[in-house]
């Protein structure tokens, strides 16, 4: 295969070898029994590719899912598996160059969103989402991702939050506040539960907050958000920054511990969940010492359980499944339940639940601005299952996937507005 | 000969084989031409053996050779198509031959044979005339 | 007929021996017995039946072969099974078509005078006689471990081979070396054919060989004056040209996958396929099935017990009489304990050399954060 | 003046056997050495090997035999796995062993020793009428026209006058031993034809039970010939075994065929030709020792009680004393190799028990071609196995002797009917003769037995007993780690055991001491001889050196069987001695 | 004959040495590497057996493609099943090879017909051939088969295609056909261990992994 790729990406000013060292020594520590029982167990029999939208809108091979590890496998092979000294000393696998790692950030970074749908069409079970999610750490050590994650990696490390100062938060909540006339609690010095927000939230969906703060006060719940612990999105989760992934955890925990929060609720974000719900605990060090829950899984609680109402809609709906909060976190019931709840008559999509297709921005994707091309490509995808639906409405619990969709939509003058699950709760509320 | 209805339930070789006859007997027809089949040579079963036996039937002649063991041989119900069947001392079949000819070969008399039988002739008539006595088992030599 | 041994004119001298057909003609023997004799064999060897009448008429004008019988390394079993042949019968070959001039078991005198009739047929068949050779010939050691009349078997064979028209290797043991030949050969035991190189030589293998199989080809030699069409390892077409495997009669049950799995069971009684205890037939050619042994009563595997594969080369080293064919040979039983031992523990130093390499670049990695931490911190400054 | 006179080969015999004899002036043999001239190593072969095989091997020592050593190495087996094998097994075998005997017996008389005897030329000046009143006054035999002994005699005067004698060329005849009147001559050369046509049929019942002869199929605990029990066993459907209905009542039928050869032919042709030869009563006697190991056991080898023909050893002609005898006693069985080409590391003088034995390769004979041995060094290839030191003759005479000694009714019947026919004292079997005239009454005994096995076997499959084998230890996971074995088993030529020993399911050792090594052995560490050279140095007078036809019977007389008896052992798997070849 | 001798002996002797230590070396070093497990609060309702049973849901889920999938993964679904099942059969239920596996083990069941399990094994090469065919023209797998692929497909149909002439006596003398199918098995067995026809093995641990991960968080398996 030849490697003429675009130019890629690199961070700080590494010498190539360094990069290499720190790419290897990183994707080395990645490997244990499961994963490594991956690295072997590959038939090829490509299947993965066809549960993938970058190769379906493409039908660009490169794109195989199993093959954007390439790199992965290589270090595995030459260092970690059971045949590593023999092929070292023959070097019948040789070692990974720069070239081909500058080759291989386009596949890792522009076109997987970890969305987890070629795990589910292995036969033999390999979790390659898992797989190019660990690929990123390496790359990542070695400052070798695309420069827009990069850019929010600094941010976040130096401000806590990709896009809000800590310092500004409260302030920004004030705003919110007074603009919805909702009362937002802020900083109290103990609280039942804890909320944690996204960066669109403090941005394009501020009206998230406001219906979030409406809900709660419904129900006269004990909350609050803490301008030192409010930020869900883990950027490190994404770009495989492991420091900062554990630092922004570890700050969600402490918080929640330091309030004396039982309950710490996730804003509609998918992969604020697989940091917090499933991954904290490799820095927690154990099972986290709250309970971490999504705003669907939250209100799903609150709907089931009666202690809200809501207006019923009558509308004809699809649900934009966020991969994840569903397939790769199982949180499949709890929206439609909802949805449901809310007399939307849900018109599922030809792939929807843990089958459905990724809007297209998720893994940083979105954030990725060169990236857009291809995302663009991936939307139509989606935007036919929809509109294979008939349905009026188009809801998702993810903040993100709304704005890959509503920028997807934007792109192409498609008319169809993306509805966020918590702002239908709020705005049907029976008070 | 309804033979076709039984060729239906025939195993298939049986069915090959009086293909194979067919064509010999027509060789013998036309150009005069002798063939034969050795059935030993072919994987039949016994009751293969016996079902062909069966379809070619018995028809005018048959004959009986005693040479080293009984040789059997008939003419079946096909006039040239005739029947060998070789036994040995012990009365066992080891072998079992369609020859598509006139006559069987076995059952001419040879020159050379006839030359012999002839100075024996000679020679028993000359004994009888020197026999005196007239009691003698002397038949027994010309087995 | 002299009854002086030592005087050198015995009746075969001086007189041209007369033809087959003269001979039995005159003992009243007619050519019909001659004809269906040569059906018979022509029938044994395959050949098309048109073939009798022309191996009769050959037959007729043949004179009594002189053949000589070389015994070395055997146990007479050979010779025992050519005295077993039903058509024709030993009795037929050594008074109507062959001079049986030499042979340990049959011949009438021992001694020197034996050996003199070995020399005096070789002499007076110079280049026409057949040798017949049973045993294979040990050349270990100067090939002390099987002499006769104080000469090795080789000094023997090379003396009596060198004037011969062609040899006729009967037995597993001449053929292929057999039972003496067979792991660790102790007496450096070879086969004819290694010693023999410049003489038609045909092998006849079988632990004994049938009888009509020694008979037949001896026949067919005899009418044709030529050898019959050999395979690979010297051995007549029409008798090894097939495996048994090929003409048994329980090859119907191996194809339906009924199979006895023991000497005694129900498949046993039932005369089902015995592949799986043991039974070389697969790869075994004789004729065993379609002549069967002893004038057709039956055969090793009619009677319940797998072919051995005795006309086979090392077929005493083909792993054992009971295990099926498509079994290794050997027991791997601690070969494969070891196997499993050492790839155990290669796999287990893999891993380990594997988890220190972990364990190093972890180390690496704190001192990378720390250096990038370090970098970090001077950019915003 | 001592002249050594060389016989070799010794033919009709199985195997390759020399004879040298030392001779006075007046031809009369002083001494005799007889020597093994062929050695193939079988046992070195065995050894490492599954000893549910060591059957197929061990048979392979003999094709005249055929079965002996296998039966003799399957009991081994059993014995060291503690086997006690079906009765229908047990008769199995009793019928093949059975039919062995006969056969061999009745093969060796005709064909093997009958031109010691008779002489064919004489035959061809035999009236053919006078032929057939001889015939007819010795038995009821069908063939006996004038015309069928014209006919044989036809026969072999064409042969002869065609000038091709093949295998009478260079024949004794007209030697001023050959005694028998034309007639007798011809009535014998008749039977030699005949015994080989009868032979055929008899082998059938190997064939039928182990699927061919020579070389029958045998199995270490029973028999491999299952009984069909398939209906259409009878139709010779695909399903038959050989084992069925039809077959057994052949085997029935050759049973009978063979008896009644026995009866018409065999027994009254010795007694005949034994009549011309009455002074060969007188000579060749040998060491008047012998030994027997007993068989015909009708439920496996554990109670001698039952054993038709019993063990024992008799000594210095004394059949009133049948001495105890234990195989696997290191006291009483021991081979030497004082005169031997082997080498024994305990000195040549020592002798060993088979289960003890040590062997290897040691050949100090003149480098081939040599006229004449050394037989003050090793001679032989076989070694010299010694009851309590003594030498032993075993075989059909042994057995006679030790029957009779045991009062076995038949035998003292049928012995007082031959002697009395013949005139002669029971001293009169110590001899070469004897020994003839024994195997002759043995194979009527046994084959008297055969119908008896048959109908119990046939009993016992009405009864729908049809276990033949067994094979609850045929998996060699069964076997304990190491295991010892004796089999054995009265050969046509005499007793025969195999010791086998067993070692993680393979054999570690293998051992054969078999009739012929007793018989044909070669002196020992006391130089006492074997049972060939004492019977040769027992009045034999060579009237014509050039033609030893006196050695040929009394060696014939023995059934030579060498093959057998040459064998090698190697216990500790050392390696074979590099030989040096003078 | 010298030739089977030698397949039968020091060839497949030293194919299943390496075999076994091969395969051992293999899962051994993968199995020995350090487990690296993330211990977040499994979802409510999936007990620690629940776990477990994933693990088995998940070696038997992945027997046949989601619904969703089962348009695309039809082809490769069937025709792997195909071989998978055909090779199972071939090699486990012809009786030879049960003599095979009984004298090496001990362990012993019952065969089918060899009229079946020959039609079973053309059916299985005509399976395999199709496979490489799609590997060859599908581009996806075109692009990321590498040697290991292309020899694994070889040295899986070569005891096939031998078996099948070795029983159907095409080609070549039994004996020789026999040795060389033999040797085939030989060169597979030593070939196994070390490339991807140790999924074999390894597919209970990927799959089974996947699949109590999956029902860790109460999602698909």
């Amino acid at each position: 295969m030849s490697l003429t790729a675009k130019k890629a990406d690199q961070q700080g000013d590494l010498s190539d070898d360094q990069r290499i060292i720190n790419a290897m020594h990183t994707f080395v520590n990645d490997f244990g029994l499961t994963a490594a029982t991956y690295m072997e167990s590959c038939v090829k029999c490509g299947l993965c590719a066809q549960a993938c939208q970058f190769y379906v809108t493409t039908g660009n091979p490169k794109y195989t899912p199993i093959g954007k590890i390439r790199p992965f496998q290589q270090a595995y092979d030459r260092h970690m598996g059971p045949f590593a000294p023999v092929y070292r000393f023959f070097n019948l696998v040789p070692a990974v160059t720069l070239k081909e790692l500058k080759y291989w950030q386009e596949l890792i970074y522009d076109s997987c969103t970890l969305c987890g749908r070629c795990t589910l069409i292995c036969p033999m079970g390999i979790d390659i989402a898992e797989l190019v999610k660990e690929a990123r750490h390496g790359m990542f050590e070695a400052g070798l991702i695309p420069e827009r994650l990069a850019l929010m990696d600094r941010t976040t490390v130096a401000w806590g939050s990709p896009a809000t100062p800590a310092e500004d938060f409260a302030e920004i909540i004030e705003e919110i506040s007074q603009e919805y006339d909702v009362p937002i609690n802020v900083d109290k010095e103990k609280a039942n539960i804890l909320v944690t927000l996204a960066p669109a939230e403090l941005g394009d969906h501020t009206k998230a907050v406001a219906d979030m703060a409406k809900i709660l006060n419904s129900i006269d719940a004990d909350w609050t958000l803490c301008s030192d612990g409010f930020e869900a999105s883990n950027i490190g989760f994404i770009n495989g920054d492991l420091a900062l992934q554990k630092k922004l955890t570890m700050k969600l925990i402490e918080t929640a511990q330091r309030i004396g929060a039982k309950t710490l609720v996730l804003p509609e974000c998918g992969h604020a969940y697989g940091a917090a719900r499933w991954e904290a605990a490799r820095w927690y060090g154990g099972p986290v010492p709250v309970n971490v829950v999504h705003m669907t899984e939250f209100l799903d609680d609150l709907v089931s359980t009666g202690k809200i109402k809501l207006d019923h809609v009558d509308e004809t709906a699809s649900f934009h499944d966020p991969c994840q909060l569903v397939r790769r976190g199982g949180v499949t019931k709890a929206p439609r339940q909802i949805m449901e709840a809310l007399g939307l008559d849900l018109i599922e999509m030809e792939d929807s639940g843990s089958f459905g297709w990724c809007c297209g921005g998720g893994g940083g994707v979105v954030s990725n601005t060169r990236a857009d091309k291809l995302r663009h490509k991936v939307f139509d995808l989606k935007k036919k299952q929809f509109e294979e639906t008939g349905a009026k409405r188009l809801v998702t619990a993810c903040g993100q996937c709304r704005i890959t969709l509503t920028m997807g939509a934007k792109h192409i003058n498609w008319n169809q507005e993306t509805d966020s699950l918590l702002e239908l709760v709020a705005n049907n509320l029976v008070t | 000969m309804n033979c076709t209805k039984e060729f239906t339930h025939n195993a298939p070789f049986v069915h090959v084989l009086m293909h194979e006859i067919t064509v010999l007997l027509g060789d013998l027809a036309l150009n005069g031409k002798e063939g034969a089949i050795d059935l030993r040579g072919l994987p039949l079963l016994d009751q293969d053996k016996k079902q062909l036996e069966d379809l070619l039937g018995r028809g005018e002649v048959s004959a009986i050779v005693n040479i080293m063991g009984e040789t059997q041989i008939w003419e079946t119900a096909y006039s040239g198509v005739w029947w060998l069947r070789h036994k040995d001392t012990g009365d066992k079949v080891i072998s079992d031959q369609v020859a598509v000819t006139i006559i069987p070969e076995i059952l001419k008399t040879h020159k050379s044979d006839v030359k012999s039988s002839l100075e024996r002739l000679r020679t028993v008539f000359k004994t009888e005339e020197k026999r005196e006595d007239g009691n003698s088992h002397d038949h027994e030599q010309l087995r | 007929m002299t009854t002086n041994s030592s005087g050198k004119k015995n009746l075969t001298t001086g007189r041209q021996p007369e033809t087959l057909s003269d001979m039995l003609q005159r003992r009243g023997v007619s050519r019909r017995a001659f004809l269906k004799y040569a059906a018979m064999t022509a029938s044994l060897m395959a050949l098309p039946p048109t073939m009798a009448n022309v191996m009769a008429a050959n037959l007729a004008r043949a004179r009594r072969q002189s053949v000589i019988w070389l015994s070395f390394q055997e146990c007479t079993g050979c010779t025992e099974s050519l005295t077993r042949s039903m058509r024709p019968t030993l009795e037929d070959l050594i008074f109507d078509f062959i001079s049986l001039d030499y042979h340990h078991t049959l011949q009438a005198v021992s001694g020197h005078a034996a050996e003199e009739a070995r020399r005096n047929a070789m002499k007076e068949n110079k280049g026409k006689y057949i040798v017949i050779v049973d045993g294979s010939v040990p050349i270990k050691d100067g090939g002390i471990y099987s002499m006769i009349a104080g000469m090795t078997n080789l000094q023997i064979l090379e003396e009596t081979v060198n004037d011969a028209f062609a040899v006729v290797a009967v037995g597993t043991c001449a053929a292929y070396g057999g039972l003496p030949h067979a792991d660790p050969n102790p007496t450096g035991a070879v086969p004819i054919s290694d010693l023999v190189k410049d003489k038609p030589l045909i092998n006849l293998p079988g632990c004994p060989p049938i009888p009509e199989v020694m008979s037949g080809t001896l026949s067919y030699v005899l009418s044709f004056g030529k050898i019959p069409e050999l395979d690979h390892l010297a051995r007549p077409l029409s008798f090894y040209g097939e495996t048994i495997h090929d003409r048994c009669y329980r090859r119907p049950f191996y194809d339906r996958g009924l199979f006895a799995k023991s000497f005694d069971d129900e498949g046993a009684r039932k005369g089902w396929c015995l592949y799986e205890l043991g039974c070389k037939g697969p790869v075994a050619y004789n004729s065993c099935a379609t002549m069967k042994w002893n004038g057709g009563v039956s055969f090793p595997i009619q009677s319940g017990h797998g072919c051995l594969g005795c006309s086979e080369p090392n077929f005493w080293d083909m792993g054992g009489f009971y295990k099926p064919l498509s079994t290794g040979l050997g027991n791997m039983g601690s070969a494969l304990a070891g196997a499993a031992v050492a790839g155990a523990a290669l796999g287990g130093g893999s891993a380990w050399l594997a988890r220190k390499h972990q364990g190093e670049y972890m180390k690496n990695l704190v001192d990378h954060e720390k250096d990038k931490a370090g970098q970090n911190s001077k950019k915003e400054n | 003046m001592s002249k050594r006179v060389v016989v070799d080969p010794i033919t009709r015999i199985e195997g390759h056997l020399r004879i040298e004899a030392d001779t006075n002036e007046k031809g009369a043999i002083t001494s005799a050495f007889s020597s093994g001239t062929m050695v193939r190593g079988i046992e070195l072969i065995l050894k490492g090997r599954d000893p549910r095989d060591a059957w197929g091997f061990a048979q392979r020592i003999c094709g005249v035999c055929t079965l002996v050593h296998g039966i003799a190495s399957v009991r081994a087996v059993e014995n060291a796995l503690g086997y006690k094998i079906p009765p229908n097994a047990q008769l199995i075998r009793n019928l093949m062993i059975g039919a062995q005997y006969v056969h061999d017996h009745v093969m060796h008389f005709y064909h093997l020793h009958a031109l010691d005897w008779v002489d064919v030329v004489s035959a061809l000046s035999a009236d053919p009428k006078a032929t057939s009143a001889l015939q007819q006054s010795i038995s009821g035999h069908a063939k006996s026209s004038p015309g069928y002994f014209k006919d044989v005699q036809t026969k072999v005067k064409k042969f002869v006058e065609a000038g091709q004698l093949g295998i009478f060329a260079q024949g004794f005849w007209g030697h001023k031993e050959y005694k028998l009147p034309p007639e007798a001559n011809l009535m014998a050369l008749a039977h030699y034809l005949e015994a080989l046509e009868w032979q055929r049929n008899v082998v059938q019942i190997h064939t039928i039970f182990g699927g061919k002869n020579p070389h029958p199929n045998f199995i270490v605990g029973g028999v491999p010939s299952p009984i069909s029990t398939d209906p259409t066993a009878t139709t010779g459907g695909s399903a038959a075994t050989a084992v069925n209905i039809v077959n057994l009542q052949e085997v029935r039928n050759i049973i009978k065929r063979m008896r009644k050869f026995v009866d018409d032919v065999y027994v009254p042709d010795t007694l005949a030709i034994a009549s011309f030869y009455k002074d060969w009563f007188k000579r060749g006697e040998g060491l008047g020792n012998f030994m027997c190991y007993g068989d015909f056991p009708m439920d496996g080898t554990g109670d001698p009680a039952k054993w038709m023909i019993p063990s024992g050893v008799i000594l210095n002609r004394d059949i009133s004393k049948i001495h105890p005898l234990d195989i696997n006693d290191p006291e009483q069985i021991q081979e030497f190799v004082s005169h031997s080409w082997y080498n024994c590391s305990k000195g040549k003088k020592t002798g060993l028990h088979p289960y003890d034995g040590e062997t290897t390769f040691n050949y100090d004979g003149p480098k081939p071609p040599f006229d004449q041995l050394d037989v003050d060094k090793g001679y032989s290839w076989l070694k010299a196995p010694r009851w309590r030191g003594k030498p032993m003759e075993v075989g059909p005479l042994a057995r006679v002797l030790m029957l009779y000694g045991k009062g076995h009714e038949p035998t003292v019947e049928l012995a007082g009917y031959a002697l009395k026919k013949l005139d002669v004292p029971i001293t009169a079997l110590f001899s070469t003769l004897g020994r003839t005239a024994a195997r002759t009454l043995e194979t009527k005994i046994i084959g008297d037995q055969m119908d008896g096995w048959l109908d119990t076997l046939l009993a016992n499959i009405k009864a729908g007993t049809v276990q033949v084998h067994d094979d609850s230890k045929w998996d060699p996971s069964t076997w304990p780690s190491v295991a010892k074995g004796v089999g054995f088993t009265e050969a046509p030529r005499g007793a025969l055991a195999h010791w086998v020993v067993i070692k993680d399911g393979l054999i570690d050792n293998y051992q054969a001491v078999v009739p012929s090594t007793w018989n044909a052995g070669p002196r020992d560490h006391n130089n006492l001889p074997g049972a060939y050279e004492a019977a040769l140095e027992d009045h034999h007078t060579l009237h014509n050196p050039k033609q030893p036809l006196e050695i040929q019977r009394t060696i014939h007389s023995f059934d030579p069987c060498i093959a057998c008896a040459v064998h090698v052992n190697d216990p500790n798997g050392k390696e074979l001695v590099k030989i040096k070849v003078q | 004959m010298e030739l089977l001798e030698f397949a039968r002996g020091p060839a497949l002797q030293s194919a299943m040495v390496i075999f076994v230590a091969g395969v051992l070396w293999r899962i051994i070093g993968i199995l020995a590497l350090p487990f690296i497990s993330i211990p977040s609060r499994a979802r409510k309702g999936v007990l620690p057996e629940g776990e477990v049973k994933g693990w088995f849901e998940g070696i038997w889920r992945r027997m046949w493609p989601h619904k969703s999938f089962i348009r695309q993964a039809l082809f490769s679904t069937i025709n792997g099943h195909v071989y998978h099942i055909g090779l199972f059969v071939v090699v486990f239920l012809f009786a030879p090879h049960i003599a095979f596996i009984k004298d090496l083990t001990g362990l012993s069941w019952a065969s089918l017909p060899s009229n079946l399990v020959n039609a079973v094994g053309v059916v299985t090469a005509a399976s395999l051939i199709a496979a490489l065919i799609h590997r060859l023209t599908n581009p996806v797998q075109r692009l990321i088969s590498t040697f290991n692929d292309y020899f694994s497909w070889f040295v899986t149909l070569a005891p096939v295609l031998t078996g099948l002439l070795a029983v159907s006596h095409l080609g070549a003398r039994y004996e020789t056909l026999l040795a060389i199918h033999l040797l085939s098995i030989a060169l597979l067995l030593i070939w196994f261990p070390f490339g991807k026809l140790m999924h074999a093995f390894l597919f209970v641990v990927s799959r089974g992994a996947t699949g109590a991960r999956m029902k860790h968080r109460g999602a698909q398996i």
